[in-house]
């Protein structure tokens, strides 16, 4: 038997690059969105490549692939690159080909255009009931519903600005939801559940017990088991003795649903990035759409469309006309869960009598 | 092995306009891949009962790894015996994922062959990740995929896979070769990657510039974000096509017909006000602009970041376990970024070897620096206090101060005071 | 007894054009005051040491009172027998400190025969601080006090001196009665004044407009503030004099010789941005204004608060002992206060009876808030929450739910999870 | 002897006020500063009063007080006030004492005009070494030093806004320092010196451990007493020890001496309050005249005349430029103390690529 290889690392990046990025990396000089959904770049050199966004699921098969590969061979010499955002961008090099490519695009039916400028580009999401043990929520449905809803704005530049939705399907955050223009978390809401019978056999209760974020976790004797006990009045679900410990689980179907943060960003832009803030608290998990989630974030998003100036990000909307009027616009509810009470709690009370009535 | 399950409620996603995971499965489940068609059996139970149904966790992996693969058992294997076991493989993905058709075709080949045929394009993190594969299957998988030039990525308490924007590939922003960053420390640091051996994750990430397309400043323990230090390029005919209405605004991100007003669009909008505008000329005062990227995005075709260029380093980012969310804060205001990378390797192992000797167990980097006060990690690392690093000076007064900073030190006799101060 | 002392670095202090306290006291000690002499001797050797020489506390008093009087003590008597005993005696003030020439005369006489001589115009908290007595003194000084009308101020955990900027009495900004709420409150809760029985001190101020002149949003654990809810009062004829110029900007406040640019001073620096002028006209766009005062301040003459007035009220400011400095919080944004302010004191008796049950010792109103959550405040005083009282609503999800707020409970079994889930 | 009177708490506010008052209370229509430290009330009947401004020591003898009440005597009917930073005003009813009012305090040398607008006005203070036990500076004499060298600004409409320097002897901060423009703070800089031999007498043991609040102090027995020791390493030198056991004291000449905060305020104009900044984290005591303290006051003074736009506060101008250019333009150093690692330190962390060079 050979050598066995590791630690390899990934394929060298510019193996995959088209011809004209090998010529042009660093040397681009500008960009123009032609239309929602294609990019033009132009080098100092004068060289052109177009670039057409299309959204595409995230959780895809085999077959899929090839379908964008035979695309790919088709319009592109064989190039093509995903964004960060789950997209897929098919790199065109001979301008000839882009009609052509659209067309097929269109044909396909899958691959919608557009993901670019002021939209509302691909959501970020996490596994959700396709594959993680953790989730309040599943993932790729409620993407699915929302985008569905939302669609208009995918493949258009309606929007004041970009508005990136980003979806986790529990409090570990993979979606990284917390600096996102709307981010849609899947919350616990009842502590776990202990089975006594096995939380020493499965694990390891000093680690359980420091894992815990607000030391709601006790060591206990439960008929004779080594165990643990929660006090449920300082637990607030995050799931981290699940983590630890499989014997305590959170998932329940009453307890799981949704919570919609908002205002949140990451560009240096113009403001300094911000965290997300809390919207709306809980929405029961409605499969298979998620009706209730899919209205109020289109609740959102038209408040949004209707009051903010062009290039203001949702967060920069909402603190310019204030949250109390954020709140008003949308017509969602402001209810004690909206009261920070964690860590930094008090910094973010209002110390000033400057308020909107 | 696998029959086809009733799929109701899943059904009801394959309905409107954004394309369809279940039709895509479906398609998959129809020639014959059981864990396709079991995994929409499992999901539709799930969605009936509003809750997942996979076990917790499961040690899995291939030989001298210790991470890569995250073990994933059914918890209902009699329903859906095709995803008794659907571990993850992760693929260390190209830096910006760029993919031939040819090489991404190899990699489906394996999968169809060894797995359940279904993947992420891509993981939050950055990896291919191949969703559902039986123990048996890990080691073969892996052996095909370096055979083809693939490797794992990373997870646990581990490296985890870099990843970065596109960078100079396609982008006129970058100031920093973001994708060679990213290369060049996911290969410099492959055993950390591989093998498991610090208190948490960390996470690298590296933007061209203070866009942040991969959200660096977000989502990773050390980000390398690109800026510059010198002046904002200004072309001043592009400016006045822009005056003009010539070239659409922001890049044609409002459409093409969206025309730019440069004194309300551009400098009114700029956060430091250090932009003027008389009708004819931009000009910028460059010793106040905080290189927040605005006035660029507004108008690519005539303003372009400096030549003196290199990045940012911002530490600390990281989800809300335990501590809470953090984002990256500022540690290095400005490094040159040229490879080897030297200058800042040796800061990265600084930074790793503090982390490793104070990090608790499960405490993120920016917990640590919390934990211990970012003055504390600074001088850790060598490096000095930078107004740069706070967004404000301290405002409450519980200043600690060292031992040999206080003239006579903190030994004091009580005896000494009473002769001064009856009691 | 006291001899004069030598005081070469107090000398220092009767230079420069600033009065001199030194001088002050000097004279009067030249008068033959023994506590001024031996004052300027002890403080001389303070200057010399570089430690004050005052003993920590001691419990003095006068009859039925827990507080009022704060014992002090000199660590070097035999040096400085005059200020052996140093005690301070509290005089609660008249609201916004209005005398007659009689009136003090009359505490002035009281406290030359009785006293140091020397006192505070006025103690940070707003009472007249009578500084030095010895303990004999001390119920005589009261009962010549209250003879003639006065009383002590509060000090210990008990409700503190109640103090007031000068509002309606001179003001033409006032919203509300700042002096009569305040008097109000001060006879009020004479009780809570004069008898210490609270975890901690409690302090009222009241402001008659956000300009906070008696800086109630930064030192009053209540802090009563006047605004008002309806339309800001433009007088058109006044906005055309400042236009010309006819007017001094900002009251005088930079000179007769500053004029104001509407725009510029006062429309672009709103901070709502919801003015407009088109040199004619000025506009307010009143449901977005804040209330702020900067325009009202800038244009006394022609802009003045509404009609429709009333308070918010702010809870928590304190200095940094224990957790660290705070200021007021929002708890009430707008409140009727109109004599007998009734429901303000149901309020304010709801708010004590909490934080006796639940305040630690020593501990502020605002930590105990701060320990047990703003939420939990706003239910326990029987108020909704409202957005007015956060500046943004949380970012970390780690919220609390009550079992009632979740249907089914808290309580689960294990074995039904299990039935649903295999181990 | 006749029934002791308690309980009958201030004189009635309206008791002292000038009969134009008593009429015109709560119907004054503007004011008009007329020169530095005159003011000028006009009410909607028309009636005026004229309010003349001075600066006092706050520290001040009865003498003092007799020859403010002459004053009053003789150009204000009896009338006169104190403002909330110690200031006195006289209030003029006939305008014809007007003038004769400010000769007369002109000549008396002791009572200057001014405080008013956009000045630096009276330093409120504490007590310092002039009558309480805890503080780690004198109070008075700072002010008379610093006030000496800022006497131009007290008297004059000289600065882009008004400005509030503030003193506090401890970190008790009685002068409420923590929302000044410039805060002149005492500081101590050595753990308690512990009288072993009387901490038991003196002191109630468990409630001096729970008054620190970094959990700096453990019990202790030393040589037979019992004690407490102190963890140095933890300890910040509050001195909040001190206050609930005199057996602990703080002072020390080499240890202690002067922080100096900025750009704190408290009105709701413009910006919301905000809380003041470190600036110079120890300056020595240096009796008589502390002239480092008063040298970079005027430095931080100057830096704000020369650099701030007219109508904006200390702080609102340094936060307008960056904290990064706050300190190079007043010359101040920026060190390790200056970087928060308290309760909140996490929220002032710069959280963005955007700074200045
Ligand atoms: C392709 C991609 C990078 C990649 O390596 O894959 C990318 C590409 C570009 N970004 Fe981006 N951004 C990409 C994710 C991001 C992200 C990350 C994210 O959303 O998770 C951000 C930060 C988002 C945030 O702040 O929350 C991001 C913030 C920006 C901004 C800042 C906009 C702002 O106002 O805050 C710009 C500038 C602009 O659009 O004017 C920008 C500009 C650009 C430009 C114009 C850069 C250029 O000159 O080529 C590219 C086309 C923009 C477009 O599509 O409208 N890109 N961009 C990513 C496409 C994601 C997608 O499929 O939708
Ligand atoms: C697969 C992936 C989600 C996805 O659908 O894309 C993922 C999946 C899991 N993450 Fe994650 N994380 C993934 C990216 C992230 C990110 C985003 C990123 O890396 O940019 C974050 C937020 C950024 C960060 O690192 O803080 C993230 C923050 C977490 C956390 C919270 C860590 C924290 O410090 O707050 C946990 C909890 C933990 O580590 O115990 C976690 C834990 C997990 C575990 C291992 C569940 C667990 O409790 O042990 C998940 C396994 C799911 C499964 O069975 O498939 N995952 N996780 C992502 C990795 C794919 C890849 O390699 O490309
Ligand atoms: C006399 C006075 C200072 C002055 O020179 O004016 C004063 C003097 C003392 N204060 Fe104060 N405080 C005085 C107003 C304040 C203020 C300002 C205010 O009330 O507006 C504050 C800040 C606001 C606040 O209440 O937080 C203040 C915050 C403190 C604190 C810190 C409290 C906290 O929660 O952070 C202490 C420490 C304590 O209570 O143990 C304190 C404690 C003290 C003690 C009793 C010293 C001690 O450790 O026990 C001082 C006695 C000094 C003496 O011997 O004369 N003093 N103290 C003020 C009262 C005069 C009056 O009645 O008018
Ligand atoms: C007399 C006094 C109230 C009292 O009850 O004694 C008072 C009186 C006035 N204040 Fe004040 N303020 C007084 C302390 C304060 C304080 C409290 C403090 O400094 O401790 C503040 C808050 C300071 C802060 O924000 O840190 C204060 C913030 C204001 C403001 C807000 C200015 C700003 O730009 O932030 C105004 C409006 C203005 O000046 O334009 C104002 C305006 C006024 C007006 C114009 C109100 C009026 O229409 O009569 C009065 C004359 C102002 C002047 O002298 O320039 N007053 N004023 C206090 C005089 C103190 C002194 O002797 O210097
Ligand atoms: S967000 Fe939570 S549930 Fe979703 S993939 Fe990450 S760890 Fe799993
Ligand atoms: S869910 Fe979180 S808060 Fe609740 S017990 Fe578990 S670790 Fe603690
Ligand atoms: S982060 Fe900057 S350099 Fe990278 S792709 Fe985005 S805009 Fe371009
Ligand atoms: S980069 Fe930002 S701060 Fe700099 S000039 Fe442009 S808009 Fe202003
Ligand atoms: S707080 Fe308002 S009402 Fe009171 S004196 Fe100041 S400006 Fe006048
Ligand atoms: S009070 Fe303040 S917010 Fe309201 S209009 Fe005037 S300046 Fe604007
Ligand atoms: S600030 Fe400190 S030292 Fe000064 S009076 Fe108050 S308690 Fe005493
Ligand atoms: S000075 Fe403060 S921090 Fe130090 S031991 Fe005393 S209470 Fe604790």
């Amino acid at each position: 038997m050979a050598e066995r290889l590791t630690d390899i690392g990934p394929p060298k990046y510019d193996m995959f690059w088209p011809q004209v990025i090998k010529e042009n990396a660093g040397k681009w000089l500008y960009h123009d969105i032609l239309e929602p959904g294609v990019l033009l770049h132009v080098s100092e050199s004068g060289a052109k490549i177009w670039s057409v966004r299309c959204g595409a699921t995230r959780l895809m098969t085999t077959m899929m692939v090839e379908e964008i590969c035979k695309i790919a061979d088709q319009f592109c010499d064989g190039h093509f690159r995903f964004t960060t955002r789950n997209n897929v961008e098919f790199l065109v090099v001979d301008q000839a080909k882009l009609e052509p490519l659209k067309k097929a695009l269109a044909a396909h039916g899958s691959l919608p255009v557009g993901g670019t400028g002021a939209c509302i580009t691909n959501i970020v999401h996490t596994q959700g009931w396709v594959h993680c043990h953790t989730p309040a929520i599943d993932a790729s449905g409620v993407v699915k519903a929302v985008m569905d809803e939302l669609f208009e704005y995918f493949g258009s530049h309606k929007m004041p600005a970009q508005v990136r939705i980003s979806l986790a399907c529990c409090l570990n955050m993979c979606g990284a939801v917390h600096c996102s223009d709307i981010a849609i978390l899947g919350v616990h809401r009842k502590p776990p559940v202990i089975e006594h019978t096995h939380v020493d056999k499965m694990c390891e209760i000093p680690t359980t017990i420091a894992a815990c974020p607000t030391a709601a976790i006790k060591p206990a004797k439960v008929d004779d088991n080594k165990s643990v006990a929660v006090n449920a009045d300082r637990c607030m679900f995050c799931g981290n003795c699940y983590t630890m410990c499989p014997a305590m689980p959170l998932a329940d179907a009453d307890g799981d649903g949704i919570a919609l943060w908002v205002g949140g960003k990451v560009s240096n832009s113009k403001s300094m990035p911000k965290f997300s803030k809390l919207a709306v608290p809980f929405i029961p998990n409605e499969p298979p759409r998620w009706p209730t989630t899919v209205k109020l974030i289109k609740q959102i998003v038209e408040a949004y469309v209707a009051g903010a100036n062009r290039y203001e990000r949702l967060g920069e909307w909402a603190e310019r006309i204030g949250w109390e009027r954020f709140f008003e616009k949308t017509g969602l509810e402001f209810s004690h869960h909206h009261i920070d009470d964690y860590r930094f709690a008090a910094t973010t009370w209002r110390t000033s009598t400057q308020f909107k009535w | 092995m696998a029959k086809k399950h009733q799929t109701p409620m899943l059904d009801e996603l394959e309905k409107g306009p954004w394309p369809s995971f279940v039709t895509d499965i479906k398609r998959m489940a129809e020639t014959g891949k059981d864990a396709c068609a079991d995994l929409l059996g499992q999901l539709e139970l799930s969605y009936k009962d509003k809750e997942g149904h996979w076990k917790h966790g499961g040690i899995v992996g291939v030989l001298g790894y210790g991470g890569g693969v995250i073990g994933r058992y059914s918890d209902v294997p009699e329903l859906f015996p095709g995803v008794e076991h659907f571990h993850t493989v992760r693929v260390n993905q190209p830096a910006a994922k760029y993919y031939s058709t040819e090489a991404i075709r190899k990699i489906m080949d394996i999968w169809n062959r060894r797995g359940s045929g279904m993947l992420n394009l891509h993981g939050s993190t950055g990896d291919m990740v191949l969703l559902g594969a039986f123990t048996d299957e890990l080691e073969p998988i892996f052996a095909e995929l370096t055979a083809n030039g693939w490797d794992l990525g990373g997870s646990g308490s581990a490296l985890r896979t870099p990843s970065s924007c596109l960078g100079k590939s396609r982008c006129e922003f970058a100031c920093i070769h973001s994708e060679d960053i990213c290369y060049d420390l996911t290969q410099s640091y492959q055993d950390e990657l591989h093998r498991p051996a610090w208190p948490y994750k960390f996470k690298f990430k590296v933007d061209g510039c203070p866009n942040c397309c991969v959200a660096s400043l977000a989502r990773s323990d050390c980000a390398i974000i690109g800026t510059w230090r010198d002046d904002i390029r200004i072309d001043a005919a592009a400016v006045k096509a822009y005056a003009a209405g010539e070239y659409a605004a922001n890049g044609g991100a409002h459409g093409q017909d969206c025309k730019l007003d440069i004194q309300k669009d551009v400098v009114d909008l700029c956060p430091t006000q250090c932009m003027a505008w008389d009708g004819k000329t931009l000009s910028i005062n460059n010793k106040e602009c905080t290189r927040c990227m605005h006035c660029i995005n507004m108008m690519p075709r005539a303003l372009r970041p400096g030549v003196d260029t290199g990045a940012s380093i911002l530490v600390g980012a990281k989800a809300p376990i335990l501590d809470g969310a953090q984002m990256g804060s500022v540690i290095i205001p400005f490094i040159k970024m040229e490879p080897p990378y030297e200058e800042f390797k040796e800061f990265v192992e600084k930074m790793w070897e503090w982390w490793d000797e104070n990090g608790k167990n499960r405490e993120r980097i920016g917990e640590t620096i919390q934990r211990l006060g970012l003055g504390t990690f600074i001088a850790a690392v060598d490096l000095e206090p930078d107004p740069r690093m706070v967004k404000e000076p301290r405002s409450n007064p519980y200043v600690f101060y060292k031992e040999d900073e206080v003239p006579g030190g903190f030994d004091r006799k009580i005896e000494d005071y009473r002769k001064r101060h009856a009691r």
